[in-house]
């Protein structure tokens, strides 16, 4: 295993519709569970990564708030944004950092509060995540780009709103085992097949909900990382990439390619393949999002992704456990939260503190978070020593 | 003209490529081709990628395409309340170009079925707006 | 010296008051620029980092739109923003991606097109850019934070008006030599103390004026940048920091901390001193900010910024030449867009292409770019074969 | 009371730290300082930073403290309209902290000079919103 920057903390807060709290205390939450136990005084930290999406705060550059307010000034601290990858691109960008040997110990705070938004304006702020001048007009949104992949995706294999169903049965069976997501309920598969629609083919439970959240990656090289901790996770692959953001310019409407892209340069630089990953947490913003993950990352062939699902591979006792802490489906999504949430679960699976939904024997875990509608995307493949 | 001109909502003003939305008054929905390497594009642009050259001509987007994807909308953004629901589709055209654009509400939503064949309609949303749409 | 990294291309767009485009056309522009001569394949470029304030354009996620309309899809791309420093921030992440090992080429592009709103709107966005539950509500702008500085500064060591109007005569020497500059006007002494007073003590031409640009920065590994360029300008060093944004908190308010730190961990990592430094770009959004680099830097002693433009030391043909393209002060400065025109004069100086503005035998050179109100801080220190 | 009661202008709502402003509208200017280590923090905040703990108190600035620097801000941003010209300060104050705050047009400008001594006074905007300013 190549051993040059571990994780050595992980936390988030609740995620919840309405957290009460202003940005900066919302990122102190997070970063203070995972700084839990580390014995880090604030002035180690060499640098900090501050990601969100900016259109949902009034506070202008917020990364030298939340570096004031976490402790960390005057060490360098920067804002960076894939929208709902955001966290994970933090990650690899902190990974950097301290590759190139500019600093050892990196911290990525992740967050966003969206519930001063009405549901509404936040349609229209996620609309203009498309191309506003030849897209947004038109009145695209979120659930709607992912609805063209989900209505493409059936049409050329047979996919069906039922396999979509049982994605959100199985990530709301996990939600309620999780003390920190905001949808705790555990849904059968006639709610979801019975849900009013929100674009077909997609009903209101193959969607994720909005909500308010921060999360935190504490990254350092090995020699820090040991001194820190005695269980470090290793970065072992890292791989990012982009599709045009332009639906004319796009060559497959039935998988991301940009995940695909994301996946080959982390499975290469790790020098593992799908089959060797223990657990995977990948971006399940929508039900058909998570059927897409599961062939982009090839744990199933093209086209082939609903029968995983039907064949519960994806719960923790199967082939490939995906997901088993709600997902973005259960948990809630707050964008730039949301990175940060999904490595914090595989950082646990690997550490082996994850109760009732710890998957056996868990060595080495991956993550897949995308940005946009398959927009941008990260994978990371995490290994324990 | 300008980018305000176009579509429900739009938050960009301007653009070289403004022509795009003169042509579109004059009912024509237009693509470019870059003069140097004969890329084509659309959305148009007045810029090449792949030579970085700014010489490029308009070509007109006007024959039936088929539809790839589509999706009915029931909840759209701000400024969507009263035209809500709406279909969006993704059509490919013979010129060699994909286009998103709303469905026409002619068509029984029932019948949209991926394969379908459609056309760009320009049209005018009132004295100040343009847009194009997908009929039969 | 230190071959780890080098620029091989810098561009910029004319900095104007109303550039009649739209962003993807704008950044555009400044890539073609920096590309100009160097027959590189958009789809050699591993990586993109896009550059600006977020608050001035209603395109969310602009990495990706950029990307693709600069033909980079499907390499990475991410948004990045310490404001008025984010192009600098971009350059350093830039170096950190290629030193890492993770890519080869990065193209840095910083952009900010401010002509849409008017000038009370864009006051407010700037005031955002302070504290917004502490600060803001008092009505503070970037004009009036400098100005406490200003003030701070004339009284501890009397620096006076006619000082800071120094800077901007020369600056506005050399902007009338810039053909991409937006204020091409040369000032004299007398115009620059009559103007009206915008916040005591700063005039009207003491403070810069925003506008719509953009830049272009092209990184390259050692290997690839022989075989693209044969004058490629290495980065020797590159420090940043921040301060706190609260003005409670800041020690001192008669210099930056964060630009004293940058400088200290950018002349640590190349090696060299102040005294080694023989052309400099420095954050001249206000007159006072220059005067205030001189001593951070190192240029000047505390305290005696103001008399080394008495001495005209800071003349091309002076013993430490800064801001001889015209500085913020004339050039002007679209926030995302400034610290890439920077880089794009030092990196000309280097090669020796600025004809009467150049600086005699220059090797090393330094850029120093400001984020807010000394919030952020970049020093970056270049040097040629 | 949330932060939006705060200012001419505030663009937060919720925070933890919100009996800053009721604290205000009784007319008393808070700052907190931590439990376990005894920083003192103004602006205040529920957390320290130094222990990642949240037990905190407040205590009250009402001496007269220096004036450090300042500035008269002749174009305000949106919604400081009515009010500019204004003069920002920023005060030391014995207390162990420095505010920045507005100072009283009481004073005559001419005469405001670093070092001269001022306390802070919280006020009422109008009905529902407030604010402090600094006067001798
Ligand atoms: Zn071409
Ligand atoms: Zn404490």
């Amino acid at each position: 295993m190549k051993e040059d920057v571990a994780v050595i903390g992980v936390g988030q807060t609740n995620f919840t519709r309405d957290c009460g709290m202003s940005v900066r205390e919302l990122c102190f939450e997070a970063y203070k569970d995972a700084a839990q136990g580390l014995n880090l005084d604030p002035k180690d930290v060499d640098a900090s990564i501050i990601a969100s999406a900016p259109e949902y705060d009034k506070q202008r550059t917020p990364a030298a708030l939340v570096s004031e307010y976490l402790g960390f000034s005057p060490s360098p601290t920067f804002y960076l944004e894939t929208v709902c990858s955001s966290g994970t691109t933090g990650v690899r960008v902190g990974y950097s950092l301290i590759k190139s040997g500019l600093h050892d110990i990196v911290v990525m705070v992740g967050f966003q509060k969206m519930s001063e938004l009405d549901s509404r304006i936040a349609a229209q702020v996620m609309g203009r995540g498309d191309d506003t001048m030849f897209s947004s007009p038109f009145g695209t949104t979120m659930p709607g780009g992912h609805a063209l992949y989900a209505q493409a995706h059936m049409d050329a294999f047979g996919t069906s709103e039922e396999q979509m169903a049982k994605i959100r049965v199985k990530n709301s069976f996990y939600g309620s085992q999780n003390p920190k997501a905001n949808y705790k309920k555990r849904l059968d598969l006639e709610s979801c097949m019975n849900a009013d629609l929100v674009c077909t083919p997609l009903k209101k439970f193959d969607c994720c909900a909005n909500c308010d959240g921060a999360s935190a990656v504490i990254l350092a090289s090995a020699d820090k990382a040991r001194k820190y901790t005695d269980k470090p996770i290793w970065i072992m692959g890292t791989g990012m990439a982009t599709s045009e953001l332009n639906w004319s310019s796009r060559a497959s409407l039935t998988n991301f390619d940009s995940v695909r892209n994301a996946a080959k340069s982390a499975y290469e630089m790790a020098g593992v393949g799908p089959e060797d990953i223990n657990v995977a947490e990948v971006h399940d913003c929508f039900t058909i999002s998570e059927i897409l993950a599961y062939e982009d990352l090839g744990f199933a062939k093209t086209g082939e992704g609903g029968k995983l699902i039907d064949e519960e591979a994806t719960y923790h006792t199967g082939r490939i456990p995906v997901n088993v802490d709600g997902g973005l489906l259960s948990k809630g999504h707050p964008i730039g939260g949301t990175g940060g949430s999904q490595v914090r679960t595989i950082v646990q699976q690997l550490r082996e503190e994850c109760g009732d939904s710890q998957v056996k024997d868990a060595k080495i875990g991956l993550v897949q978070n995308v940005g946009g509608v398959g927009t941008y995307a990260n994978v990371i493949i995490f290994g324990r020593d | 003209m300008d980018f305000g001109n176009f579509g429900v909502v739009n938050f960009t003003k301007q653009a070289k490529s403004v022509a795009f939305v003169d042509y579109l008054a004059e009912g024509k929905l237009m693509g470019t081709v870059c003069k140097k390497c004969g890329k084509k594009y659309f959305p148009p642009r007045m810029d090449c990628a792949q030579c970085l050259d700014s010489e490029v001509e308009w070509f007109e987007i006007n024959s039936k395409g088929k539809l790839i994807t589509h999706s009915t909308v029931n909840f759209g953004p701000s400024g969507f309340e009263e035209v809500q629901p709406y279909t969006l589709g993704i059509v490919e055209f013979p010129e060699g170009v994909r286009v998103l654009a709303k469905i026409s509400k002619k068509i029984d939503p029932a019948t949209i079925k991926a394969g379908m064949e459609l056309r760009p309609v320009p049209q005018k949303l009132n004295e100040e707006r343009l847009t194009y749409e997908f009929e039969v």
